[in-house]
């Protein structure tokens, strides 16, 4: 009768499912269609971008925006639709990579942790919770200071910052998961660590790492572009958002679209990628939805 | 309980431990010579004065030595010199502190008045489109950059209507980069309250108060609100940590005083006993913090305070 | 009798996707004042629902109709009711570890109604808790106010909820399966004590329940649900006697009966295949430093010099309540767990000894089905790559693998052509027949089945209880069963080991140990066991006393193959 | 424990009184306001090099000499000094009744501590070398000191006129804090207080004499107090002025016409800066060490259209290896020697190195922090990508930028480098000090251009010493070594509250605060 209660089975959807269930919500469609048009504006750029983002004077200085120049033209008279663009295509670079660096070393650490076990287990999330107390913020800037300033150090910085959160969170849905009777099930019947961590851990943890990468790379994007924005991420002539909203304070009074568009794109993007998140969170994990 | 604290202090004195060698190592890792960099002010240099300096710093020792003359001198209060100016790092550190400790706790108070009811408000509407709406706007928060937030609080508030000032590190002062840095944890914190408040109001406990028949106002307040705070507290603990770095950028918006600005200088200027010290300092705080947050949450769950 | 309360066609619906679910359908009672009403049901029979809806405890997005008038009070009428609810109707629930506040102490929560809503004063509602407390059976009732929920265990939290339902002397009270979470010896006291609360108030208790135990030996009335619908409603006597819809019969003879003793074919018992020679094992306890935290609930000593054997075409059942070390002692037998001392052999070989592919083999050998039929198999994985997995793993090749989970999937009961669906798309049962499946696909020689028919409604339990015995004929497997249930055990099992704290109390076989017990821990289990049969209410014991702790540690043979420790 | 609503909200606010009692120590009505964008690394003259540190030192302490409007040396501590005919021997007489900010009287002694303690062995100045080849400081009497050299050393005189050389009172001596807490000098504002990052609080010193500083008020200043805040945020130092909270300010560049337009604030516009900013390149490897590549990035980078576009009219373009007002300037002459913007002659000179659009010559621009250069570097970069070179900016902290150059020219393998560099100096002789060998940066070096360095410094007789500058000049040019870019670079424009009367701007960006009167 205990279990009873979860008569409403927990359900795992196949793929083409997942797309309809996102779909099915207005955060799934909206986060989809920013995101969509993110990626679209990154990929196409080349085509979509009336104009070289860094060449200069393609237009007079501060042009407001308007039909000649879309979103106008910055301090330089580079047209700034087509450093948005550009600039998309960075965003989703920092995104994408750093998330990766996470996602690939932290997963590993929370498997082999929680798999394994013992003194191995209590080293890794030790040291993962101690990393965790410094906060992603002190350890990018901690990376960077090391390293100097460059987007790619960016990258590098906010990846191995993200570690400890995705090494904690795989690790904990890992431990779920490895109490399961189906998980000594599989054992019983003599399955070996790499069946049991790759076809049994791993794809059961997946769905819980995709929500958390997905909510991930807004964090990433966000992380990057401040470390852009103090001057300690992207350096010119790169279109990154950070660095031209930063870049854009001194003509506030004259040119205030400079400013309020990166900020803008940066936060629409990291709007899109939340709700992606969330959606999924929604539609992989049912007993979720009431939360 | 006090295996809990005991435990939870270790584990801070763990951090501060590893924190204090990722520090002495970080000048190692740094590319190019440390010694260069911070002798390239003075014109001239010969290899000798480098070498003295080098001497000096300890640089010429292995480096498990440099460790404990660096825990030695640490021991003594000693955190070594800035590079610009010669300044005792301990106190270059310490005159900027306490605006970065005034400022994350006023952005957690701002984040919590704001972001406590809110998102109760929202669980307790659950799923009803109070609950859509105010999520919603939560989403929005977390998502809007607080260095953008920062600025168009600054230009609107300060440069364009005048009203607060820009320099300083007063009362007046703090207001708007409080605010920056509240509003988006406050975001984060109606989340939070909210799935804490929703999981509470879905125990049993929650029923037993109803069918004995208590007021609904009483048992949100004494059942659902004090239960559902207990593990607020120690997401509390966390938050403090994203605000001090969270402070980092605001600082530098806001030209607020404080230890997040210093490090970005020093940063630029290459001025590692400064980060080194930032770092540990950073450390130590949190630590105090999580650890204080912790024996507040010992102290308000009797399963722990009275725990065996 | 004039009626306390009176329900007239009762509806409760739920929007539920697009749609609206309705979970109760049509339901009308009538308790009495001083009457025991019971509600039976299997889950999602809505015998839950309607007791919340009586107390406004419904989810905010469900909708009533019909009434349940209380003394001229429509108890569905959410502005009124609230003055009648804990005041003259009082509710207790399932699971007493969550129904405490955590954080309030017991004395807080027992005054807190009394005081803001009775308008008692603090010290007059503190006294009256005492009392309270006292007569539900709790020591030291004063110091006992001021201590928090988790230093009470289940039994004695479920009675603190009692006296606190009895605070405002409510003339209704409605119990929604009180003691399912509770050990047979704590829920015992705990139904001896509703019925006494019931005879000396003369309150009306509406008891909510699935076991036709607890129905047989409280229920003045019965009323019988399936699917929000009212199959039956009578007096206990006439519905165990003469049940007159064929759902309530199916039901009744469904259950399993420690009282009737049928008579078994003897087991061929083949060659002893498991050996389980002393072992122990010790587990940390509490919150640990460097590690996960462990299973509070487990004893720090789950096994102290466990010994028994399990032989071909056997069936040995490990009985004992929750913490006796029992599902610790099934893990070690099949090799999931390292014992701190002692030896387990399978065949004649030490499990422990093996290490790398021969584990793995060895490992194959011995299968475990689990209890929880949602957990114990792998959502990512289709039913058919379940139960191939353990022949793929044995190198068999993959499609001669899935022909035979076909064959398996077959003999377990279930359509070969499900081989393709995941497991969210199976019911309960459904699963634990897959559970069953799996197992058998190593082809086995001892099968460890951990209470796998405790999370099943009653009537899949029969099936599935005869769907393990089936196989075990057919393959001569060596079964070791292990539940908290006597009932099932006398039906299943050829041989029992009562075990208790770590140890085994009792062995030998189920007529020795279950009709001629000798030891007491054994003796109250019996007889703590609720018996279907209303009949036979009056010859049950009415008080039993808690069982001291015993230093038993030698296992004595009284009669042949019948140990009793001493 | 019990949590009561209003009981909260009671806490609430008596923290919020309680942190409004340690409110912002604001400004009294008689103090003056300047905002800076960053703050001074140390009080101490011998541990720092910032234009910042300086400007405040300048403030505290007094120096032996002054200049004047023009920049040349003035007396003024020093109201008279004699050179031996051989230019080793200084002797200088010094004022009557100057005090220390301790009530001490300031003489020979001071100066003697002070000019040992910038040469002591274990902690000497940041820029000893700048002295020169001083052997020892004699206290002839309380009012006379006299220097020995080893050898002839002509910058002497501008150096001790520059607040490099600020008198330090040897009563700092027995005082720990100095540098970090403390001040003792004589100059016209009293050290109050540094609040590290924020402000450094001064008063006006009421027994100051003023013999030869440039400003017209020979005794203590008008008004009381001086405060220098740090605003480092461009826009909130506009706002601030707007609102009055701050008096004097660099003002965000872009808003200046704006400003002048609306005569809502008084620019000033620093004259004789010294300053100069320049190409200079990593020569100890191609493909800088040619110098067809130096040229060409000469050749292709249009200072005039690049300042323009960052700086409006508030900089000039400058031709000659050191500033306007220094000694030895002259534009038309520079002119003649100085790669001049043809784009189309990089095109050529690298096509005979090799380079063309299909395999650009890639390097890292250096580029320091501040004052909107990053942007100068980006308009640089985009001209330097039409004649094919694809620079990289690296932007960093001066410190660093010092640093690094050095490492760069040290290096013989790796990427190529140039870099944005820039000096302040009052004299050529900073050219010694850059290109002489081993060269500051261990940068370029040759036997013919030391030869003319050294005599740079000995020659006593002012015509013959500019001829051999500007055959200096002449050579870093031809070569492409130094290709200077534009003058003033950093901290020259002013904007200045209509109630302030008297400010101005001595030449090196030493602001005057001693005759300003707040009116209004």
């Amino acid at each position: 009768m205990k279990t009873a209660a979860n008569s409403m089975a927990t359900t795992y959807p196949k793929q083409p499912m997942l797309l309809r269930r996102l779909l099915g919500t207005p955060t799934g469609v909206i986060g989809l269609a920013i995101v969509s048009l993110l990626i679209g504006g990154a990929v196409f750029a080349d085509f979509l971008a009336p104009y070289d983002p860094t060449k200069m004077a393609v237009g007079p200085r501060f042009l407001k925006p308007g039909a000649e120049h879309l979103l106008g033209t910055d301090e330089f008279g580079r047209d700034m639709y087509s450093r948005i663009l550009y600039g998309a295509r960075l965003t989703l670079l920092v995104g994408a990579t750093s998330v990766l660096i996470s996602l690939t070393v932290g997963m590993s650490i929370g498997l082999v942790a929680a798999y394994r076990g013992g003194w191995l287990e209590s080293v890794l999330m030790r040291s993962t919770d101690v990393l965790f107390s410094f906060t992603e913020t002190l350890i990018a800037l901690s990376c960077v200071a090391v390293l100097g300033p460059s987007l790619k150090n960016a990258i590098i910085a906010v990846g191995i910052a993200g570690i400890p959160f995705y090494a904690r969170t795989c690790y904990s849905a890992s431990l779920v998961e490895r109490s399961k009777p189906y998980f000594e099930a599989t054992m019983a019947a003599g399955a070996g660590h790499a069946r049991l961590i790759v076809r049994h851990l791993l794809p059961n943890v997946l769905p819980t790492m995709i929500v958390v990468a997905t909510l991930g790379v807004s964090t990433a994007i966000l992380a990057a572009a401040g470390l852009s924005f103090l001057g300690l991420g992207a350096q010119p002539p790169l279109p990154e958002w950070g660095y031209m909203l930063s870049g854009a304070r001194d003509y506030f009074n004259r040119a205030p679209w400079l400013m309020t568009i990166p900020g803008l794109a940066i936060a629409l993007t990291v709007l899109g990628f939340n709700l992606l998140g969330d959606a999924f969170r929604t539609a992989l994990d049912p007993t979720e939805r009431h939360r | 309980m006090l295996r809990f604290i005991v435990g939870k202090v270790a584990m801070g004195a763990l951090t501060v431990f590893v924190t204090t060698i990722l520090v002495t190592l970080l000048i190692h890792l740094v590319p190019g010579d440390p010694v260069q960099i911070m002798y390239a002010q003075s014109q001239g240099s010969t290899p000798e004065q480098i070498e003295a300096v080098r001497r000096n710093l300890g640089l010429d020792q292995p480096i498990y030595i440099q460790y404990f003359q660096y825990i030695e001198r640490l021991s003594q209060g000693d955190l070594g010199h800035t590079i610009r100016g010669g300044q005792p790092v301990l106190d270059v550190i310490l005159q900027r502190l306490p605006n970065t400790l005034l400022l994350a706790v006023a952005a957690m108070i701002v984040a919590i008045v704001i972001g406590l009811p809110l998102g109760f408000l929202a669980a307790y509407h659950r799923n009803t489109y109070i609950d859509t709406a105010l999520m919603g706007i939560a989403i929005a928060g977390i998502s809007i950059p607080h260095f953008w937030l920062g600025l168009l609080l600054l230009f609107f508030f300060a440069v364009q209507l005048g009203w607060l000032p820009v320099s300083g590190s007063g009362l007046a002062n703090l207001v708007l980069p409080a605010f920056t840095l509240g509003l988006s944890n406050a975001a984060i914190f109606a989340r939070l309250t909210r799935s804490s408040m929703i999981d509470v109001l879905e125990q049993d406990f929650v029923q037993t108060a109803l069918a004995k028949g208590l007021p609904r106002t009483l048992v949100l307040r004494r059942h659902v609100l004090r239960v559902g705070m207990i593990p607020l507290i120690t997401m509390m603990g966390l938050q403090f940590a994203f605000m001090m770095g969270g402070a980092i950028v605001v600082e530098n918006i806001f030209s607020w005083n404080g230890v997040g600005r210093m490090a970005v200088e020093a940063i630029f200027q290459r001025d590692y006993p400064i980060i080194q010290g930032f770092i540990l300092t950073f450390a130590v705080v949190v630590v105090f913090v999580s650890i204080a947050l912790d024996a507040l949450y010992a102290v308000m769950d009797p399963r722990i305070r009275r725990g065996s | 009798m004039t009626m306390l309360l009176s329900v007239t066609d009762l509806h409760v619906s739920i929007p539920f996707g697009r749609g609206v679910q309705t979970l109760v359908d049509g339901v009308s009672l009538e308790v009495a004042a001083g009457e025991i009403f019971c509600i039976v049901g299997e889950s999602g029979s809505g015998k839950s629902i309607t007791a919340k809806s009586l107390m406004g405890l419904l989810p905010r997005l469900a909708r009533t109709s019909g009434t349940a008038l209380f003394d001229g009070v429509n108890l569905l009428d959410k502005d009124v009711a609230t003055s009648v609810r804990g005041r003259d109707v009082g509710m207790i629930f399932q699971e007493p570890m969550t129904a405490l506040n955590p954080v309030l102490t017991i004395g807080c929560q027992m005054t807190e109604a009394a005081i803001s809503v009775a308008g008692m004063s603090k010290h007059d509602a503190q006294h009256r808790a005492i009392e309270l407390l006292d007569s539900v059976g709790i020591n030291q009732a004063a110091k006992r106010l001021r201590q928090y929920p988790h230093e009470f265990s289940g039994g004695m939290r479920q009675r603190v909820l009692i006296a606190m339902a009895m605070m405002n002397e409510p003339r209704l009270l409605i119990a929604d399966e009180p003691t399912t979470a509770l050990d047979v010896t704590v829920q015992s006291q705990i139904l001896h004590l509703l019925k006494s609360l019931v005879r000396r108030t003369n309150m009306g208790l509406i008891l909510i329940t699935h076991d036709m135990g607890v129905v047989a030996e409280m229920a003045d009335r019965v009323l019988v649900m399936q699917r929000g619908k009212v199959v039956e409603s009578a007096t206990v006597e006439t519905l165990f006697a003469a049940p007159t819809q064929p759902y309530s019969r199916a039901l009744l003879a469904a259950v399993p009966r420690l009282d009737v003793i049928e008579q078994k074919e003897q087991p061929a018992v083949g060659n002893t295949l498991v050996v389980v020679d002393r072992i122990s094992k010790r587990f940390e306890t509490g919150r640990r430093w460097f590690t996960r935290q462990k299973d509070v609930l487990e004893s720090a000593q789950a096994l102290d010099n466990v010994s028994l054997t399990v032989a071909e075409g056997e069936v040995l059942a490990l009985v004992g309540e929750s913490g006796s070390g029992k599902s610790t002692a099934g893990r070690a037998i099949a090799n999931l767990l390292k014992v701190d001392s002692g030896v387990v052999r399978i065949a004649g070989t030490d499990v422990a000894s093996l290490s790398g592919s021969a584990l793995r083999t060895s490992r194959a050998q011995t299968q475990m089905i689990f209890q929880d039929p949602y957990s114990s198999l792998d959502p990512r994985f289709s039913i058919g790559q379940t139960i191939a997995e353990p022949m793929i793993i044995q190198g068999v090749e993959k499609s001669v693998a899935m022909r035979q989970a076909s064959q398996l999937l077959d003999r377990v009961g279930l359509s070969k052509q499900l081989l393709d669906r995941y497991p969210h798309e199976f019911s309960g049962g459904q699963r634990q027949r897959v559970a069953i499946a799996r197992a058998l696909a190593s082809n086995p020689s001892v099968i460890v089945a951990d209470e796998p028919t405790s999370a099943l409604d009653v009537s899949i339990q029969a099936q599935i209880l005869d769907l393990l015995l089936a196989l075990k004929k057919e393959r001569s497997l060596a079964l070791l069963f292990i539940s908290h249930d006597l009932a099932v055990v006398q039906q299943i099992a050829d041989r029992v080991a009562v075990m208790r704290r770590g140890k085994i109390v009792e062995s030998g076989s189920v007529q020795n140990v279950l009709q001629s017990s000798r030891h007491a821990y054994t003796q109250l289990l019996i007889a703590s066991a609720p018996v279907p049969d209303p009949a036979k209410r009056a010859k049950k014991m009415t008080t039993i006393s808690p069982l001291p702790d015993g230093a038993e540690d030698i296992l004595q043979e009284v009669s042949p193959g019948h140990w009793v420790a001493r | 424990m019990k949590p009561n609503s209003r009981n909260w909200a009671r806490k609430v606010v008596s923290t919020a009184v309680v942190l409004c009692s340690m409110s912002t120590i604001s400004a009294h009505a008689d103090d003056i306001v300047w905002a800076r964008y960053g703050d001074i690394d140390s009080l101490d003259p011998h541990k720092a090099t910032s234009t910042l540190s300086l400007q405040v030192w300048s403030l505290v302490y007094d120096t032996l000499l002054a200049t004047d409007a023009s920049g040349s040396p003035q007396p003024h501590i020093a109201k008279s000094w004699e050179t031996s005919d051989d230019g080793t021997q200084y002797t200088l007489a010094l004022e009557e009744g100057v005090m220390c900010h301790d009530g001490t009287p300031l003489d020979a002694n001071d100066v003697k501590y002070t000019i040992d303690r910038a040469l002591s062995e274990d902690s000497p100045s940041l820029t000893k070398s700048s002295w020169g080849p001083i052997s020892a400081a004699e206290v002839v009497d309380p009012l006379t000191i006299k220097l020995s050299l080893e050898t002839p050393f002509v910058a002497l005189v501008p150096f001790l006129a520059d607040s490099f050389s600020s008198i330090i009172c040897d009563s700092n001596e027995s005082v720990e804090s100095f540098g970090t807490d403390a001040a003792i000098g004589s100059g016209p504002w009293k050290l109050v207080s540094w609040t590290k990052g924020d402000r450094i609080v001064l008063a006006k010193n009421p027994e100051y004499k003023n013999f030869g500083k440039l400003a017209n008020n020979p005794g203590a200043p008008h008004e009381d107090g001086l405060i220098i805040a740090v605003v480092p945020e461009p826009q909130s130092r506009l706002a601030a002025l707007k609102t009055g909270e701050v008096h004097i300010a660099e003002p965000p560049f872009d808003d200046v016409p704006m400003l002048k337009d609306s005569g809502e604030l008084d620019i000033v516009v620093a004259e004789n800066t010294g300053q100069n900013v320049f190409w200079e390149f990593a020569t100890s490897r191609l493909p800088f060490s040619d110098k067809r590549a130096r040229l060409a990035v000469g050749h292709a980078t249009d200072a005039a259209l690049a300042i323009n576009l960052i700086y409006g009219d508030l900089s000039l373009p400058e031709a000659c290896p050191v500033s306007r007002g220094v000694f030895g300037n002259d534009q038309s002459f520079c002119e003649q020697y100085r790669p001049g913007y043809d784009p189309e002659k990089a095109i050529a000179l690298l096509a005979e190195m090799g380079y063309g659009p299909e395999n650009p010559l890639e390097t890292s621009m250096l580029v320091w922090t501040g004052g909107n250069r990053q942007k100068l570097a980006e308009v640089f970069q985009a001209q330097l990508a039409e004649v094919n070179i694809k620079a990289s900016i690296e932007i960093m902290d001066i410190g660093s930028l010092n640093a690094r150059v050095r490492q760069e020219n040290e290096n013989t393998e790796g990427k190529a480098s140039m870099d944005m560099m820039t000096w302040s100096w009052y004299d050529p002789d900073i050219l010694y000090a850059l290109w002489h060998s081993p060269g500051a940066y261990r940068g370029y070096t040759s036997p013919a251009l030391d030869e003319m360095l050294e005599q740079t410094r000995v020659l006593t007789d002012p015509d013959a010493r500019k001829a051999m500058v500007q055959e200096v000049f002449k050579y870093l040019l031809e070569n492409g070594v130094h290709i200077p870019l534009y003058t003033p670079g950093w901290e020259w424009v002013f904007a200045v509250r209509p109630e302030v009367e008297g400010f101005k701007v001595a030449p090196f960006v030493y602001p005057i605060f001693s005759d300003i009167k707040l009116g209004g």
